[in-house]
């Protein structure tokens, strides 16, 4: 991927690092993912968590953020977050749900792991599991509607679960807490992840809290169906006062969480809308239309649609990658929390989804009967993105966010 | 309570039959398709739980009679003026429950048009075949061989092409038709079809409209072969797969009507092709709507339903306001089948291109409606369990078909704009 | 040559009279308005060439007595069952012209409507008012006193309020009426109007629909003033002003029809507003229709017209498309006002809620296509010589009376959805 | 404008002296522009033509690309691509039509002034004008529909004229050349430029010609009315053999005036959207709904709509600085007149044309009647950026465009 060339980004973010990273998540996306994609298409055991593994565990994908000392990958700086980027979208343009449950797993680890807010207690507690050999997800559980649960509200959106500070003892990072709530949905990994990382209320002030899948007092459902997102096996999770670790109170500390998430997410669904074009692409270039042997991108009326399908792609590419600087450089920015950043970061992941589920969208039509047809493999993306449009953060609520920062809202 | 009978229908337009037919066939739905849905998907090759209700919708209840004649035992709606507007409820009415069942229902009855409607009855043809459907209680499928593998939507890019891309032959020897070729996508194929209409060439290349012809041939004839059906984003009830045809040998009278009638009447084909693909478009869409009113009751947010949320409602809003316009204009389009007297002929151009152009609009429509209900329900969007992301996928599909929407702009363009090298 | 005349109307629908309706104002249109409307922005103030073309139609042919009985010299259409179908042609004529024409027509009619209509025919005022329609050959302007500066569209939120922020007082004084209150907005102030429909209260603040009251005063009277027009993006030929009522006084009589029913048939003006909003849009739509084709064959590229190239034929098709579907339902929902035996009354919430969708629906792509019209065009676009901005800009503004976008999508949701805290 | 707060794009490539710049600006801005705004409306002799000569020649924001030797702001190297953006965006904030004009008088200088492009006979021809007392505005003549006229086409689209060679020496920057065509229609300032840079055909290649308005064999017909745009006064142009200055011949530099071009109106309608942004921020603040006395913005349907404005916003100015810092350094990018970075300026201004025109929308929809009334001054904003959405690229000669370098198109 050369990032001045084809969808030119603002390549001089882009550091030696960044790019070696780049080419080992490519050779995977090639050897792991794609090779085995039409035989194995969405199968679990022989396809998806293997290449995880490898992405995750082998290549180091799953730790990258984790210190050197604790056997991550010691990219402990904000500049992580342009590396966090560039193989984010490679993981996406390879598998959409493989990329977004990286991006969960990232996302997180950037509360506690990233300076200034390296949580030594936190690192220790967490850095067994995600520094292990074992293939060890992790699941964010974010505010954003409620259900008739009375966990309290942060910034309009309601918690999904409510924290207890189980000690005598002032709270800290590391602190051990209680974790309550019913009916919580993660955003992923809810039956196959190994923790989760809790947004909830805790007097009165949103809180993150890890949770293990083994905590007591912590419960999944069965997985249930869903539109894709396959390597997330995900079910709603039932937490009866089940023991974790406090990485954070305040604010800004979630809102910060929130603007790296999205920032992720973002750059999941710009890599698959590379995919998809690239998907498209072959079709251009190998049908005929009109049956006059006239070669389908040459057409104008296709052609005109398959030009906006890439330039939203280039678009969105530029985006994502500033968003991602922004974060690298909270001195120049201000912090991942402040409000500018994160109505930004807003912005940028609806803008990245939204522009990314309308380039596929396009495709398809384009398509036809490839389009939907599981061989041709677009179809996968178009459900996949769509998910992470909706699971990430409400239609409105987003809309609503944004509106608090840009206009000062006071009562929503 | 509101419910989905709040939207607006042209109540002058609805045939008498309508409470009928809409009664019976939301019973069946809501009994036999709604409780076992969110299977299908997993059903998609074998059909285990899907055949069952086609079984007792289409031969049970008898629905597969609807066009032919009465004297054969049919239900008579190729001579009535309410086929268009009737057949329109009902396939609305399946799809609510599963737009997939909707069009294998509606293709089912497709190659049969071209010989019990009305002015072109061929009652020699419809009593070959009416005892295949009218004289059983098992479902009965037929469909339309047309698409062929080189040529995506060329077969319906009739105006354009007129049938010169047409790479299936058939040809004469002696009292019979001789059918070579290669079909792929047929809804209805994948073994389920024990009927085809199929689109042949009795010329190679030719652009001549006589050289098109539209020729009936069982699918049990020595020479027909059914692929395996094709995994696909969703419409897991409607299986498409590859025909191959290897001289297999039909009557000379199985040709629909001859030289320059085939094509004329297949156009025919494709406006109700598009009519009835809007009516899958508003059953999903009305199910969407009420299946999103129920989930933004339930939900809270802010405090309150997530429907008292002004956020919330100004989207409701427009997915009801998008519904009711659809179907109206899918009425509409309806009653324009059924009255020539007043709108032209089924299988005239200004037909053709205008029922394109309601398709077009209302599956958009759908699939856009579909999208924002996703929206709106956030990570609950994607459930399986709320049966609205499966509309959302089956929608997109009902979009995509006929030619999809770039073939329709070209056929409504060249019709309004009497563009004349489009 | 295809022309707006095959755009789709639902036939079984349309009035015996409107071949000759229609007839007529196409006529009128063409020979008063089209050849002068390019100049309609620069006489938004004084109406120099935009009122001959109204006394054409309203005073010398007529049309101002539309909906008066015909035995005060009216044409009789309050007592019809196609005055919903017969104004929306009408409306369209014109506005396919100027839909600010189209505007200060219909609200022309709108008050009267109060008075006029069955069943809540008020006789006593009829005979007190027709005169001064029908019997002269001079334009007569009425008004709608509505909107409020404080409130915006809070007037129109009849479900919400309830009247409760009206602060247009109506207090009686013996056997009169003494108004007093601050009105902005309504097309035909800024002097035009000869007459009004003052929304006002009897109880400030009060939400019970006894006390909304709708009471007609003549604008000569003692106490009204008329600021002068605002200047808007389009629309020239619709004034816009404030109005002022400072102790006017008028009979007791003059109230439409007394406590509950001027509430109640208010409603019915906000469906009959919402459906000749939508006929606004449509005529405006079916001129850029025909001006842009006429671009699209004179203007070439690729070595062809522009309409022969497959991305450009792509935007027309979906602009002819929706012109199509536009025009549809914009019968449907006249016809709905015509028929309140199979629809419902004209002031019920279904009706309502359903009026305000169509309309909302008809705007949103109005505004769509004319601004797909303009990028067609390129650097010719935003040419004045050509007309199609100019309905761009008058579309626009049809899209956000009414109450707008916001208030369309709460009333459609509170009754789809049966929402209660809205 | 502090470029890190509120709306943040990538601060770190404005330079002081881009701020210093802003500043400037932004003054003139308040002072010539919006105090002036209401009373004087759409008055060319007394608002529009003092306040663009103060800006363009007191402020020298129309000499900025111009040799310091000749008198200009000596701002030759490419980095004046995001001085430039800086500027317009706030001259597009103040008046979109006043942006638009700059917009071409920038793009044009920045063909033959730019480094490595620097055309000394052009520039002393020019020179006169541009760094002059006088207001001397300069429009573009772009190729895209043709109307039945043979002069050729690039890349799809047609030239409005032909350029004839009259000497008999060799081409060179500078050199005599006749340009002949006839409905010629700029860019904009047909009847009150004083020159004019046509891309036209010569000898089978695109070329670019600047042709004074005092020109012989030069008429423009009488100004046309249109929507908007009101401080270009334009007409269509009738060329006979008319006398110009050739500043190049060829692909490239022809599409690099166009990447530089779609930068500076991108950069306009960032600008406008702005403009409108605040507008609509101060009717939220003030006007209640609902009659309960309820805020305007604190209602959760309207501020939806309105973050949505604002997120628009956002994403749009970091899309115009993105393009700015590529066309800023072709050292890293490739050239100005590369084709994905044609293709990338291409994208960006669709964007931010499209996205300004949908918020500027979606604000009319908020206001209501004071959404077109022309006294809240916002519907002068959606006219002027509709025009400019129409006027500088035809929508789908744009998509093509876009398919021909992402796809590679050969027959289009």
């Amino acid at each position: 991927m050369k990032y001045q060339e084809l969808f030119p980004v603002p390549v001089e973010w882009v550091q030696e690092t960044d790019e070696q990273m780049a080419q080992t998540v490519s050779q995977w996306a090639e050897a792991e993912v794609k090779a085995g994609r039409l035989e194995h298409r969405e199968d679990y055991d022989t396809l998806l968590e293997p290449a995880m593994r490898k992405l995750m565990v082998d290549l180091g994908l799953g730790s990258m953020l984790m210190p050197d000392g604790s056997g991550g990958g010691g990219m402990t700086t904000p500049d992580a977050a342009v590396t966090a980027v560039v193989c984010l979208e490679l993981a996406g343009y390879a598998d959409t749900g493989i990329g977004f449950v990286c991006a969960n797993t990232l996302a997180l680890q950037s509360s506690f792991a990233i300076e200034p807010n390296v949580e030594a207690a936190v690192l220790e507690e967490t850095a067994p599991l995600f520094c292990s050999d074992g293939l060890n997800l992790a699941g964010l559980v974010l505010p954003g509607y409620g259900a008739g649960k009375d966990h309290g509200a942060f910034l309009g959106m309601e918690y999904q679960a409510s924290c207890k500070n189980t000690s005598d003892q002032e709270l800290h990072a590391g602190a051990e807490v209680e974790v309550t709530g019913t009916s919580v949905r993660p955003q992923c990994c809810g039956a196959n992840g190994s923790l989760f990382g809790i947004v909830c209320g805790l007097d009165g002030a949103p809180a993150l809290a890890i949770v293990p899948s083994t905590a007591e007092g912590l419960k999944a459902s069965e997985p249930f169906l869903k539109t894709g997102l396959a390597p997330s096996i995900n079910a709603d999770l039932y937490l009866d006062g089940a023991g974790g670790t406090l990485v954070f109170r305040g604010e800004e500390r979630t809102l910060g969480l929130l603007s790296w998430y999205y920032m992720a997410c973002a750059a999941v669904c710009a890599g698959s809308l590379l995919a998809s074009y690239e998907i498209l692409k072959e079709w251009g270039d190998t049908r005929v239309i009109k049956g006059k042997g006239q070669v389908f991108k040459e057409n104008p009326l296709t052609a005109a649609l398959m030009g906006e399908v890439a330039g939203r792609c280039g678009a969105i590419r530029i985006l994502v990658f500033s968003l991602a600087r922004m974060l690298a450089r909270p001195d120049l920015y201000g912090p991942a929390g402040s409000p500018h950043i994160f109505a930004t970061a807003t912005s940028v992941f609806k803008q990245a989804s939204r522009g990314a589920m309308l380039g596929i969208d396009n495709a398809m039509e384009l398509m036809a009967s490839a389009g939907y047809a599981t061989e041709w493999n677009l179809e996968r993306y178009w459900r996949d993105v769509k998910t992470i449009e909706t699971y990430v953060v409400p239609e409105t609520c987003a809309s609503v966010n944004m509106a608090r920062h840009y206009y000062g809202l006071k009562a929503l | 309570m509101r419910s989905i009978d709040d939207f607006t229908r042209p109540l002058e337009y609805l045939s008498p039959l309508d409470g009928y037919l809409g009664e019976i066939t939301r019973a069946w739905a809501e009994r036999e398709v709604m409780p076992l849905r969110r299977g299908f998907d997993e059903d998609w090759e074998d059909h285990e739980t899907i055949e069952p209700a086609f079984k007792s919708l289409m031969g049970e209840l008898g629905f597969q009679r609807f066009f032919f004649p009465e004297d054969m035992g049919g239900f008579g709606m190729g001579h009535s003026d309410y086929g268009g507007v009737g057949g329109f409820r009902v396939c609305e009415e399946i799809s609510r429950a599963d737009s997939a069942m909707g069009v294998a229902f509606a293709v089912m009855h497709w190659p049969l048009l071209m010989i019990c409607k009305e002015p072109h009855v061929n009652r020699r043809l419809c009593a070959e075949f009416a005892p295949m459907f009218c004289q059983t209680e098992e479902p009965v499928f037929a469909a339309n061989a047309m698409t062929e593998p080189q040529g995506g939507s060329d077969i319906e890019n009739l105006d354009l092409l007129k049938g010169s891309t047409i790479q299936t032959t058939a040809t004469l020897d002696g009292d019979q038709w001789v059918i070579n070729g290669h079909k792929l996508w047929p809804t209805n194929s994948g073994g389920a079809a024990k009927l085809f209409g199929v689109v042949c060439t009795t010329k190679p290349g030719s652009s001549d409209p006589d050289d098109f012809a539209f020729i009936f041939c069982p699918a049990d004839l020595p020479g027909v072969t059914q692929g395996k059906p094709y995994q696909k984003a969703g419409m897991a009830a409607d299986k498409n797969s590859d025909i191959w045809f290897d001289n297999v040998r039909v009557p000379v009278w199985y040709r629909a009507h001859g030289p320059g009638l085939d094509f004329l009447y297949f156009k025919e084909m494709v406006s109700w092709g598009n009519v009835l693909s809007l009516a899958f478009a508003s059953g999903a869409m009305l199910n969407i709507f009420e299946l999103l009113k129920e989930f933004c009751e339930e939900t809270t947010f802010r405090g309150k339903p997530l429907k008292e949320n002004d956020d919330v409602a100004g989207v409701l809003a427009d997915i009801a306001r998008d519904i009711e316009i659809t179907r109206i204009v899918g009425y509409q389009s309806a009653r324009m089948l059924d009255r020539p007297d007043l709108y032209g002929d089924n299988w005239s151009d200004e037909i053709v291109a205008k029922c394109r152009a309601y398709k077009c609009f209302a599956c958009d429509k759908a699939v856009e409606i579909s999208g924002k209900a996703l929206d709106i329900m956030g990570p609950r969007g994607s459930d399986r369990a709320r049966d609205i992301e499966k509309h959302w996928r089956d929608l997109k599909i009902v979009q995509l078909w006929l030619g999809g929407k770039q073939l329709a702009q070209m056929e409504v363009a060249r019709w309004f704009y009497e563009c004349e090298t489009l």
